[in-house]
């Protein structure tokens, strides 16, 4: 390529083609081939193993500077759990949490054309970490008297039959933090014999697959790429697929770049000892 | 005698910090703590220092119409109204309670909202950018040094992503890229991160004590 | 033979009675009468002493204990341990902690200070109480002293001791050897860039507080790069995040110009605090780096991810540029983007090393020796666990 | 209009001021950059105000309360409140060349402060903790985990040596620093590897609010 030189590449050009990588997937999900893992795979088949009817808990325990993780966690439970018909009782011992959680199930209930207090039920957020979490095997509407709105657990027809984790199929806690997964795994699965599936950050999650190894957890969704697995099962791609093919494709380029320059670089080197130039100061690395 | 009050307050001050790590006492936890808040009040009153300065810049450049005067005028007024819509005292009184409050909804607020924060948001993005062209620029394979550098950045880059995964599958677990990205954050960047810390550590302790016995004192300027 | 059958079959009755096959004992109707009747069994090595927080106020005694054999194995029937407190040995005095299954210490804060107190902790099941473990007597008292920071307080005076042993040797011209640091040969070739393209230089002294050790050591190398730019006739930009760091910066550069001699080109307008928010403040060093082209740019203080905004703006303004942190995380931006780069200790020996000043000199030695200390205490530490001396850990466990 | 729909548009198009620096220095990216000094300026003013100098000097001295709770005129509250904020004050005594020296005695109780309560934390948590965490066994040669430790012990190793500026890098020593860079360069291209990812987030989140919250393409 005569008279262009590699190593002069403007950068607005790399700034140009990030930009488009970026933004491309976002406009036009692409969905690049993901392999799932096998913390997803099992969550995933414990879900899809729950019998249709049956009554699976949401545990929300996280805030709203984690959404971009768990969001979409929440939102391809939801998803799967009601395509299966079963229903859910969400909780959560952050007080952040409820709407969070609210949000993601009022237009999925919409969508599958779920009743509030007969399909799901937003029992909202109770102080007391631990100890709430061993009222609940003692007893689920003594230690949730009300749901989100305020509503007595009592009018709820859903909550009529609930009474302890003996009634629940499946938890799945999304958490941020502490309490959280820890917590239940500690206070609850070994205790009442819960089977319990987990969803958290990229940074919380590697003390937790361990949990995966020893059956504690039925399953583990690990940041973005957790959720991108996850909503690729459900077949339902959204901000988390999304978010991992442009994350991939960013890194690709960036790598590609690197190796063009370093094309550059052998090339002019090689022409510079032909030319029997001095070398070029260096910047040090 | 202008030199010494300050080099012996310092002493004091350091010395009575330095000591109180070592006393569980709740009476000297308790001065420390004191001591703490003081320090922490004389920075929050010396931001008017820095806004001064700021002013004073600004003006000169408005009064003197230098290029780019407009702009000094945008950033001054701006902060007088965000100072207006923050602590007008007679808010309370007047009609308007959006102004005069920093709650959630009020006009101060709002400016934070829809100001600060996208463009601060904005500004820390521009580092996606910076990231790739620092990279294409000056990862080269010049030395042996260079070299682990980039390898290492390309595995750990590639590691974190799916596409790392689909590029190494099949190999045995210990030759994929995620497995390697989790060896090197492990073992090397530990070793090499605590030995920074450790002799930065060094570093800082044996600046502090300089600074307690007086020796290092350029930081309090001139003698008049 | 017919009276042999019936003696045959009770003697194996009478046997089967006495000696049940293993398979009967664990029957669950039998174990089930077990668990209702007994309670569980008691915890078992109680200790109860003064408990050593950092804000003694002699109001906490410290209990531990190894859980009851029915806890998480045995019966599992231990629901809860039910901690009492009292002033006389025998008495059972009153309740004052129970305490989920698996726990194996407690701290009862809320005792008098000078007084002895007796502990007896039972584990119970719901119904029944396993018989109570004591201790005791234990007295709350303020100390003076926290044992458990010994190890911290030996290596800091034995620091300090080195630092000014060669302070000392250093003020009597004995002449102490320092490495060249390439990083720091740079800064005076940067100035005298800058002054040949006659375009200014930029000092960033980080976004630091003033007490951030870091921000003094950068003031400290600024008070040399003052100097040098006041002789040279360049002009010298500081931008700065915090107003202090900005007021202590004004004084440095007044002080190095009047020192080297032209007081007169100290200009207060290129001192400028520009904002406590960090990418407002990054956002306007690179409208600096843009709009007035400083020709070398020093970065020396302590930084966050703004780094590499100001290397890359930096870079694409052709400025040659020095940086230095001890935040460990932006290193490896600095080391990408910038000509030359402090790692971390090296930015605190820079002020010792520009200044050449034997004083300061002596602190650069005394952590070099504590780092040879910190060495064998290493390799001492490796030897001792191969040899299979697992204390060592706990000689430096502090709280 | 409302104000929602206002704010959005603004952020926006700041948004797109603060990009436009990536294709050159303009106008578009002055305003936005004197617009967030000022923007922030104010704002940690008024902050500062409210949540440290108000609660902490202005209402114990001249209203007598502490959170709730009425105070003493002259008491050790009152006091206790009165000297942080008069060393805050001498601070501006820099202005007034005849007592500026005064400005000096603000700093010193505050560096020095802050000094001697780094000195002993960083010990114990930056020198013996890590001494704890970096003497690993390594004798169990014949396990994965022999080696590895072998291969962190010797890598700190290493990189302290790296730092030791009393002796010229020779022999041993300058082979134990150059085991110690080789660390050092694997670790920092690690770590700027690991960083893309969270720097590629950011940008996913600004280009998000673009195209979903503002424009409502996606």
């Amino acid at each position: 390529m005569a008279g262009f030189d590699l190593r002069q590449i403007d950068r607005r050009v790399i700034f140009t083609l990030i930009f488009v990588v970026v933004a491309w997937p976002l406009l036009r999900p692409m969905r690049l081939p993901m392999d799932v893992t096998p913390p997803v795979q099992r969550l995933y088949e414990a879900v899809e193993a729950v019998p249709p009817g049956s009554i699976v808990m949401l545990a929300g325990d996280y805030s709203p500077d984690t959404m971009p993780e768990l969001q979409p966690m929440v939102i391809s439970f939801v998803r799967h759990a009601f395509r299966r018909d079963l229903k859910i009782v969400t909780t959560s011992l952050w007080a952040n949490s409820p709407p969070l959680i609210e949000d993601a199930l009022a237009p999925l209930a919409a969508e599958f054309g779920k009743t509030y207090g007969v399909d799901f039920v937003n029992l909202g957020y109770m102080a007391g970490g631990t100890v709430t979490l061993l009222g609940m095997g003692a007893s689920i509407p003594n230690t949730f008297p009300q749901d989100y709105y305020g509503t007595p657990v009592a009018g709820l027809p859903l909550m009529r039959e609930v009474t302890n984790f003996d009634d629940i199929a499946l938890v799945m806690n999304v958490s941020s933090g502490t309490p959280g997964t820890r917590e239940w795994v500690q206070q609850v699965q070994g205790r009442y014999r819960v089977r319990l599936a987990s969803g958290t950050t990229a940074v919380a999650a590697p003390p937790f697959y361990p949990y995966v190894q020893s059956g504690q957890l039925v399953g583990l969704l690990g940041g973005l790429k957790g959720a991108a697995e996850y909503e690729m099962l459900v077949d339902a791609p959204g901000d988390a697929v999304r978010g991992m093919d442009a994350q991939s494709i960013v890194h690709a380029l960036i790598v590609f770049f690197i190796l063009l320059g370093n094309v550059a670089y052998f090339a002019e080197r090689r022409a510079q000892r032909a030319r029997g130039g001095a070398a070029q100061r260096e910047v040090t690395a | 005698m202008r030199r010494e009050i300050p080099l012996a307050i310092t002493f004091l001050a350091g010395m009575f910090m330095l000591v109180d790590f070592f006393v569980p006492h709740h009476r000297v936890s308790a001065a420390g703590e004191e001591l703490k808040q003081w320090g922490t009040i004389v920075i929050a009153a010396s931001i008017l220092l820095g806004i001064g300065n700021l002013i004073r810049v600004h003006s000169k450049k408005i009064a003197r119409r230098q290029s780019g005067w407009g702009f000094s005028l945008v950033c001054l007024s701006v902060m007088a109204v965000m100072l207006w819509f923050g602590m007008w005292p007679g808010a309370k009184l007047g009609p308007n309670p959006l102004v005069g409050s920093i709650a959630q909804g009020s006009y101060f607020n709002w400016m934070y909202l829809n100001m600060d924060v996208p463009l601060q948001g904005t500004m820390f993005s521009l580092l996606a950018f910076f990231i790739a062209s620092a990279a294409y620029r000056a990862f080269r394979l010049r030395s042996p040094e260079a070299s682990l550098l980039l390898i290492s950045a390309i595995v750990v880059m590639l590691g974190r992503v799916p596409l790392g995964q689909l590029l190494t599958k099949g190999l045995p677990e210990k030759a994929t890229l995620p497995w390697l990205t989790e060896a090197i954050m492990t073992y090397p960047n530990m070793a090499a991160f605590r030995g920074i810390l450790m002799g930065a550590a060094l570093g800082v302790m044996a600046m502090g004590l300089r600074i307690i016995l007086g020796i290092e004192r350029s930081y309090l300027g001139g003698e008049k | 033979m017919r009276a042999l059958l019936p003696a045959l079959s009770l003697s194996v009755s009478v046997l089967l009675a006495l000696f049940p096959p293993a398979g009967r004992a664990a029957d669950a109707p039998l174990s089930e009468v077990v668990r209702e009747t007994a309670a569980p069994a008691a915890v078992t090595g109680l200790q109860a002493r003064d408990y050593l927080d950092n804000n003694d106020r002699g109001d906490k005694i410290e209990l531990s204990w190894c859980l009851s054999a029915d806890d998480g194995a045995g019966a599992l029937s231990v629901l809860e341990y039910r901690v009492w407190r009292s002033q006389a040995p025998d008495e059972q005095g009153e309740l004052v902690a129970t305490l989920e299954p698996g726990t194996a210490a407690h701290v009862d804060t809320g005792v008098t200070p000078g007084v002895a107190y007796y502990y007896r902790v039972e584990a119970f099941d719901g119904a029944l109480s396993s018989p109570a473990a004591t201790a005791g007597p234990a007295v709350g008292r303020i100390n003076l002293f926290q044992t458990s920071r010994l190890p911290v307080l030996v290596l800091s005076l034995a620091f300090f001791a080195m630092v000014i042993w060669f302070t000392r040797l250093a003020a009597r011209g004995t002449n102490l050897f320092v490495r060249r640091i390439p990083g720091l040969n740079a800064v005076e070739e940067a100035v005298g860039r800058a002054t040949e393209m006659g375009r200014p230089v930029l000092y960033v002294p980080g976004i630091g507080e003033i007490d951030d050790i870091q921000t003094i050591a950068s003031l400290t190398i600024l008070s040399h790069v003052a100097k040098i730019a006041a002789e040279y006739e360049t002009p010298l930009i500081v931008p700065t995040a915090r107003s202090v760091v900005m007021s202590a910066a004004e004084e440095v550069v007044k002080e190095a110009y009047a020192e080297a001699g032209h007081p007169d080109n100290y200009n207060p307008d290129n001192i400028r605090y520009l904002s406590d928010a960090q990418f407002a403040f990054a956002g306007a060093v690179s409208g600096i780096m843009m709009r007035e082209r400083p020709a070398a740019n020093l970065y020396l203080g302590a930084f966050w991810a703004e780094s590499l905004l100001f290397a890359e703006t930096g870079f694409e303004t052709k400025a040659i540029q020095v940086a230095g942190t001890a935040n460990v995380s932006q290193l490896p931006f600095f080391v990408t983007a910038c000509d030359y780069t402090l790692l971390g200790e090296e930015l605190y020996a820079a002020s010792a090393y520009l200044s050449r000043e034997p004083k300061l000199l002596g602190g650069l030695k005394g952590s070099d020796w504590m780092k040879v200390i910190t060495i064998c205490i290493i390799v001492a530490g490796v030897v001792l666990t191969a040899l299979g001396v697992p204390q060592f850990g706990r000689w430096f466990f502090t709280q | 209009m409302n104000m929602t729909l206002i704010g959005t548009t603004l952020a926006a198009l700041l948004t797109i001021a603060v990009y436009s620096f990536l294709y050159k220095d303009n106008p578009f990216y002055k305003f936005a950059e004197h617009l967030v000094v000022g923007v922030s300026a104010g704002y940690y003013l008024v902050i500062y105000y409210y949540n440290f100098i108000d609660p902490t000097v202005v209402s114990p001295v001249f209203r007598l309360r502490i959170g709730g709770d009425a105070i003493l005129l002259g008491g050790v509250d009152w006091w206790m409140a009165l000297i942080p904020g008069l060393l805050g004050l001498i601070l501006y005594a820099r202005f007034f060349p005849k007592i500026g020296w005064v400005s000096r005695w603000a700093l010193g109780i505050y560096v020095g402060g802050y000094s001697g309560l780094g000195i002993a934390p960083v010990m114990q948590a930056r020198v013996l903790d890590q001494i704890r965490g970096g003497a690993l066994p390594v004798h169990a040669l014949h396990t994965g985990q022999g080696w590895t430790n072998l291969l962190l012990v010797v890598g700190l190793l290493g990189t302290l040596t790296y730092f030791f500026f009393s002796l010229k890098h020779k022999g041993v020593l300058g082979g134990l620093a150059r085991i110690g860079i080789v660390f050092i360069m694997v670790g920092f291209g690690a770590s700027f590897g690991y960083t893309v990812m969270s720097r590629v987030s950011l940008l996913i989140g600004r280009m998000n609010f673009l195209l979903h919250d503002w424009l409502r393409i996606v």
